[in-house]
């Protein structure tokens, strides 16, 4: 029961990183069609604006000594920002390109952005102790969970329903919902397109500074190549949830996380490093029979 | 300092190859200036250059003055292979190239077919040598697997372990090799066990799935055998002991350093093998002393142990040079060759025209108790593991 | 008109060739080793742009996945080129007769082609079906597949660890010779019946469809033809530095070879070998800044890492100046006579 | 005075040229019709004047504004609400909320709220079937509700000229009457401008006004609907007789 109990907040957890990653990426592809690379460089910046720049491997801890109900909303603030920022100067003028040149763009800017965190800090992982208190186990159920994980999984459900929320009842989420299923006519009743897309991409860096922060206090490293793992399968339930679908996004980085976790329990030692040979088998086949993803976005149309 | 590399700089003109002549010695680095390996390659090029500097400051090589060449391969392989035949073309005698063997073989395996002495700065494989470039190329550092077995043994004989858990990232030859090497050593030891074993990825962002694993034994293993490296090794800890294990936790070099200590307060129970101290306690006095040198070069202290291959490769190089009375790649090699025991700063060091890497060696051991590292005790191992076992 | 389209577009293939050709010339009146090694290194990255350009230029759908042929042609060369005592050492698993087996570096080439060309039958067999998005992440999931089985594989592929002792060819001109016949491949393909139909399929997928083009498999010849064209530039850049790893034919050389695609512009075969040449030079131009140039008495350089920032930053610029690329889908041809402009006759958006 | 006005617009998509040296003027008030067979370039004159296919030359006026090139949102918010064909509602989105996204355009305006959910009423009280399923997704409704939908959200923008592209499209002809009845009402009541494009005259014929056909991109007829709808040459020019 109790190991049982494990495996599923396990999955839950992971599950959790992988739906704030895809949700940060659908949520850009819905009002532009952009697939963002530049993603999970925009994660590890964000942990990196806690650290002074300096090619040291003793980290000087700068930001990240602020105290967490000031630290919180400055690494939030940091991922809008630079996801704004981003917009602003290369993807606004992307506008009318084709998904494939806006892709291969985005990916120039993630490399722009990885680099130039590689020069001011160096490749060598730098350590920071972030949020220290959540890494003792707590006692759940006669499961010893560690703090970090329940929170995790705690933050994420509130992300969510604050999402949800703010979509649902605010004219700004009611006019991104709109803009992310048929753009041209949501700006054909006058919702302004700079104002959502800006909204979109400040959103969306919020999410990956949420998830720049969980993996933070879950690694204790900051390394500039972070958040490419989360990005990668991120990316991955983007599509399988059905491109442009929120709730399919969500829902797809669950079932990952805990496809993962589950192979990972049963694989046998000698297959478990094939793991992730199996999980992208899985996603072939699931594409197979359900290529518009789990959860199409109903009148999306796809111009790939 | 800043000298020096004004001087390197001046030298690195790639359009301007040099031609060897007899009054010079040219070393050639063909390492990563840029890219990912320039964190693991310049602290142990600059240790080379210190030993370059001394030897230069007390007359020079055969009564010539040593001199640098570099060239870049941006942590890149087909990179990689140009610095290595650009420093050739500078008329390097011996080329120098970077850390990894995956990085480092590309430059190396062009100084071989140039029939010149290559080594790496800091290749821990049996592969980087004899075995997978060639009968000129050497290593400065010590096998993996020499990591893992000494752990083995050092718990198994001073801290009585006899329950082991082997947790291997699969992530790089490196990792595999600390568990070759425990795999090798753990038959050996009579009644230890292995009681599980697992594996991760250095880039999983959640490894909680392999804890619930440890965690679902009857009890708890006397020892982890954690295969790993940076930057997922402290990740792995940290969530180790986020769940509560307290298991004593044995690592390969690669964790060494107090840098990434902030990450997990009060770590204890943790161990990690080295080839000097960078802690100041090192039980031989002019290892300290080298540090202080470091510092005084580069503004630094050493962050890892792998600052000290660098120095030793210049160390033994120079010897054999020095033996062989000429820099031609036989003769060299030879002296290389007769190298038992050598005494270096950092412990003998041996080559034979079998293995051109350290297959037994002294480590110093360092244990972390409540976040502060310290050297506790000096063990190697039993006897050398065998070129056949390291070659499986 | 005087001359025949096919002659017209014969144009394409011989122009690239030359520029090609007078590249390796240069390397070879320079003489210099490492730049001997970066001509054949720009070779080998025509070779996989143009891979790349036979399916994704023809098809309309962008793949990530094609990378995975190049590792299979790199591990093929691996397995047939490698002295058999030492295979036994590094990959036991190997059945007997392939541990044996020793060809010479072209014929491993070819083989690897081959190799690479049989799983792109059979991975398109299944991927095909799918276009758009869809199918560009399950050509990414085959990456990561193919990618995640070669890194563990310990007995075959000797798992992450470098496969070492493929003979290294350091001579300019067998590169040449391959990326010239990776050029006329692409071409062929791109005037054959097959080709012209995919490309009509890509600009007018209701037309195409209704005049009862077959998409799905016309995708997969042009797949099975890239994936042939990958393997054999994967096995030459094993011979290239002799050794082989998995993370070699990965995320990093994927998108490399993308962006050399897209900035060269995949409309067009032209675009992709002179995405290839322009990127090429613009990160040798920025490496030598890097290293230092002197100006007067004084050293100018670059701070490291500032190539890769200015090359992504260049790639941003000129797809936002020239979303279609350099070559705008265009072909590079000879001037008509006349007063019209060169390349009309490339195929068009 | 003119509320819109086109001079010699044109519109191309690469090389094709779908709308070639369009003029015309529309007064406040005025109903419009554009009709003319398939691929007339009717669709595209609306994209152009709309701003979501800008135009390729010439010049669009609305409202004393130079509005060519101008983005959607802008042109939208001048009063120029557009009702595209194609039935694009969001399907995602509930009835009442696709009702409610363009009246975000006044919200910086005193007292838009009430003037919203008055506007609400008026579109409920013309199609009462959105009103009972005002909770429902808008992709699980008809055709023909969608289309309700599609004007019906149109009008709550308080436009003061409305584009409409196909509006009978799909609708039973009684809900069709219910439609333009609605419009001919609103017309009178706030002199709202109307834009209609349909394929075939007959609508037109029977609700009056101007109308203009549109064949091979360029209009070749403009007159009183009535009127022409009963000449030879509209039906000459409808089908392009003694062209070739």
């Amino acid at each position: 029961m109790g190991s049982l109990l494990q495996i599923v907040f396990d999955a839950l957890s992971l599950g959790s990183l992988y739906a704030l990653g895809a949700l940060g990426i659908a949520l850009i592809f819905g009002v532009m069609r952009l697939v963002n690379f530049a993603h999970g460089d925009v994660i590890a910046a964000c942990v990196f604006a806690l650290l002074w720049p300096s090619v040291d491997a003793v980290a000087i801890v700068f930001a990240g000594n602020l105290p967490w109900f000031l630290l919180i909303p400055f690494v939030l603030a940091v991922g809008a920002g630079l996801s704004v920022l981003s917009e602003l100067v290369v993807f606004r003028r992307f506008r009318r390109a084709n998904p494939a040149t806006m892709m291969i763009a985005s990916f120039g800017l993630g490399f722009v952005i990885r680099y130039f965190l590689l020069m001011l800090f160096s490749s060598r992982p730098k350590s920071i102790s972030l949020l220290p208190t959540l890494s003792q186990p707590v006692e759940i159920l006669g499961a010893r969970i560690p703090l970090l994980q329940l929170i995790t999984i705690l933050v994420t459900v509130a992300v969510l329903f604050g999402l949800t929320a703010f979509l649902r009842r605010t004219r700004f989420g009611l006019e991104m919902r709109a803009a992310a299923e048929n753009f041209t006519m949501a700006r054909m009743l006058g919702v302004r397109a700079n104002r959502v897309i800006m909204g979109a991409f400040a959103l969306s860096g919020a999410l990956a500074a949420a998830i720049a922060l969980i993996l933070g206090s879950q690694t204790g490293t900051a390394n500039i190549m972070m958040g490419a793992n989360v990005m990668l399968m991120a990316f991955i339930a983007t599509v399988i949830g059905g491109m442009g679908s929120l709730a399919g996004a969500v829902l797809a980085g669950f079932l990952l996380g805990t496809v993962a976790t589950v192979m990972q329990v049963i694989l046998p030692p000698d297959a478990r490093a094939f793991r992730d040979a199996f999980v992208y088998g899985a996603v072939i086949l699931v594409l197979i029979f359900r290529p518009q993803g789990l959860l199409s976005a109903r009148g999306t149309k796809e111009r790939v | 300092m800043k000298r020096l590399l004004i001087a390197l700089a001046a030298t690195t003109c790639l359009t301007a190859p040099a031609l060897a002549d007899d009054d010079r010695i040219v070393v050639g680095f063909a390492t990563a200036e840029t890219g990912f390996m320039q964190a693991y390659d310049k602290p142990a090029q600059d240790a080379a250059m210190i030993r370059i500097k001394e030897i230069n400051d007390a007359g020079g090589l055969l009564g010539k003055q040593i001199e640098v060449v570099n060239a870049d391969t941006k942590t890149d392989r087909a990179e990689g292979a140009k610095a290595g035949l650009s420093v050739i073309d500078a008329g390097a005698d011996m080329v120098v190239v970077s850390c990894d063997y995956d990085f480092g073989s590309p430059a190396a395996l062009a100084a071989e077919s140039s029939g010149l002495v290559s080594f790496f700065l800091c290749a821990e494989s049996i592969k980087a040598g004899i075995q997978g470039v060639g009968p000129n190329s050497f290593s400065a550092s010590v096998l993996a697997a020499v990591q893992g077995a000494t752990m083995a043994e050092w718990a198994y004989t001073k801290k009585e372990a006899r329950s082991f858990y082997r947790l291997l990232d699969t992530w790089t030859e490196y990792n595999k090799g600390i568990c070759d090497g425990f795999d090798w050593m753990l038959p050996q030891l009579a009644d230890a066990s292995l009681v599980g074993e697992d594996t991760f990825l250095n880039e999983d962002a959640s490894i909680a799935a392999q804890i619930t694993r440890i965690k679902s034994l009857p009890e708890e293993p006397d020892a982890i055998m954690l295969c790993t490296m940076m930057p997922g090794a402290v990740s792995a800890i940290k969530q180790i002991r986020a769940a509560g294990i307290n298991s004593m936790i044995l690592n390969g070099s690669g964790v060494d350093g107090s840098y990434w200590l902030s990450a997990v307060p009060d770590l204890s129970n943790f161990f990690v093998p080295v080839q000097g101290s960078i802690y100041g306690d090192d039980p031989n006095p002019e290892v300290t002393a080298f540090n202080a040198k470091y510092k005084d070069a580069t503004g630094g202290d050493p962050s890892t142990q792998y600052v000290y291959p660098g120095y030793v490769m210049i160390d033994v190089w120079a010897k054999a040079v020095e033996r062989a009375g000429t820099t031609e790649t036989s003769a060299v090699v030879a002296e290389l060759e007769k190298m038992s025991g050598e005494p270096t700063l950092f412990g003998p060091r041996t080559f034979t025209s079998e293995i051109h890497h350290q297959n037994q060696a002294r480590y110093l051991i360092v244990e972390t108790d409540a976040g502060k590292p310290g050297v506790v005790d000096e063990w190697t191992i039993s006897k050398p593991i065998p070129v056949a076992d390291l070659m499986k | 008109m005087s001359r025949s389209p096919l002659r017209r577009s014969l144009a394409t293939p011989v122009l690239l060739g030359l520029i090609l050709v007078a590249f390796a010339l240069v390397a070879w009146a320079v003489g210099s080793k490492p730049f001997n090694q970066t001509i054949i290194d720009i070779f080998l990255k025509v070779i996989f742009a143009v891979g790349l350009w036979v399916f994704i230029g023809n098809s309309g759908v962008i793949s990530f996945g094609h990378i995975a042929f190049a590792c299979l042609g790199g591990y093929v060369a691996a397995w047939t080129t490698i002295k058999p005592m030492m295979k036994g050492i590094s990959m036991p698993g190997l059945p007997d007769w392939l541990m044996q087996t020793e060809i010479p570096y072209w014929a491993a080439a070819a083989v690897g082609a081959g190799w690479a060309a049989v799983w792109a039958l059979i991975f398109g067999a299944v991927l095909m079906r799918l276009s758009g998005i869809a199918a560009s992440i399950a050509t990414f999931a085959m990456l990561a597949m193919v990618n995640s089985i070669y890194s563990n594989w310990d007995s075959v592929t000797a798992a992450t660890s470098s496969v070492v002792g493929i003979p290294i060819v350091r001579s300019v001109w067998p590169y040449l010779i391959a990326a010239i016949l990776a050029v006329v491949l692409g071409w062929a393909y791109g005037i054959s019946r097959h080709g012209l139909a995919l490309r009509a399929a890509r600009d007018e997928p209701t037309a195409a469809a209704a005049s009862g083009v077959n998409i799905p498999r016309m995708r997969l010849i042009a797949f099975v033809v890239s994936g042939a064209i990958m393997g054999m530039g994967g096995a030459l850049y094993a011979h290239s530095i002799g050794i082989v790893t998995p993370d070699t034919f990965y995320l990093g050389l994927t998108f490399i070879t993308l962006s050399m695609l897209v900035v060269g512009g995949m409309g067009s075969l032209s675009g992709a070998v002179l995405g290839v040449l322009f990127l090429s030079s613009l990160i040798q131009g920025l490496r030598w800044l890097e290293a230092g140039v002197q100006v007067g008495t004084s050293t100018f350089a670059l701070p490291g890492g500032v190539q890769e920032i200015a090359l992504g930053a260049v790639m941003i610029l000129i797809l936002m100046f020239r979303p279609a690329g350099i070559m705008g889908n265009r072909e590079l041809t000879l001037p008509r006579a006349g007063s019209d402009t060169p390349g009309r006759s490339g195929p068009t958006n | 005075m003119s509320l819109l006005a086109l001079s010699n617009v044109s519109v191309r998509y690469g090389r094709l040229t779908a709308v070639r040296g369009v003029t015309f003027t529309l007064a406040e008030g005025e109903i419009l019709f554009i009709t003319g067979p398939n691929g007339a370039g009717k669709s595209s004159l609306l994209r152009a004047i709309a701003g979501v296919a800008p135009p390729a030359g010439g010049r669009v006026d609305f409202a004393d504004h130079d509005i060519t090139g101008q983005a959607p949102e802008d042109i939208a918010r001048l009063g120029l609400s557009m009702v595209p064909e194609g039935r694009d509602v969001f399907g995602s989105l509930t009835i009442e909320e696709n009702l409610m996204v363009g009246t975000g355009m006044h919200s910086a305006t005193r007292g838009w709220k009430a003037r919203a959910a008055s506007e609400l009423e008026a579109v409920y009280a013309t199609f009462p079937i959105l009103k009972e399923r005002r909770h429902t997704q808008a992709g699980l409704l008809s055709g023909g509700q969608q289309q309700m939908l599609v004007i019906g959200r149109a009008l709550m923008t308080t436009p003061r000229l409305v584009a409409i592209d196909e509006p009978s499209l799909g609708l039973a002809p009684n809900i069709t009457d219910q439609v333009y009845e609605r419009l001919i009402a609103l017309r009178a009541e706030r002199k709202l401008t109307l834009l209609i494009v349909e394929q075939s005259s007959t609508r037109a014929m029977m609700v009056g006004g101007r109308m203009m056909l549109m064949r091979g991109g360029e209009i070749v007829l403009d007159g009183d609907a009535r009127a022409l709808g009963q000449s030879e040459a509209m039906q000459a020019a409808y089908f392009g007789y003694g062209e070739h």
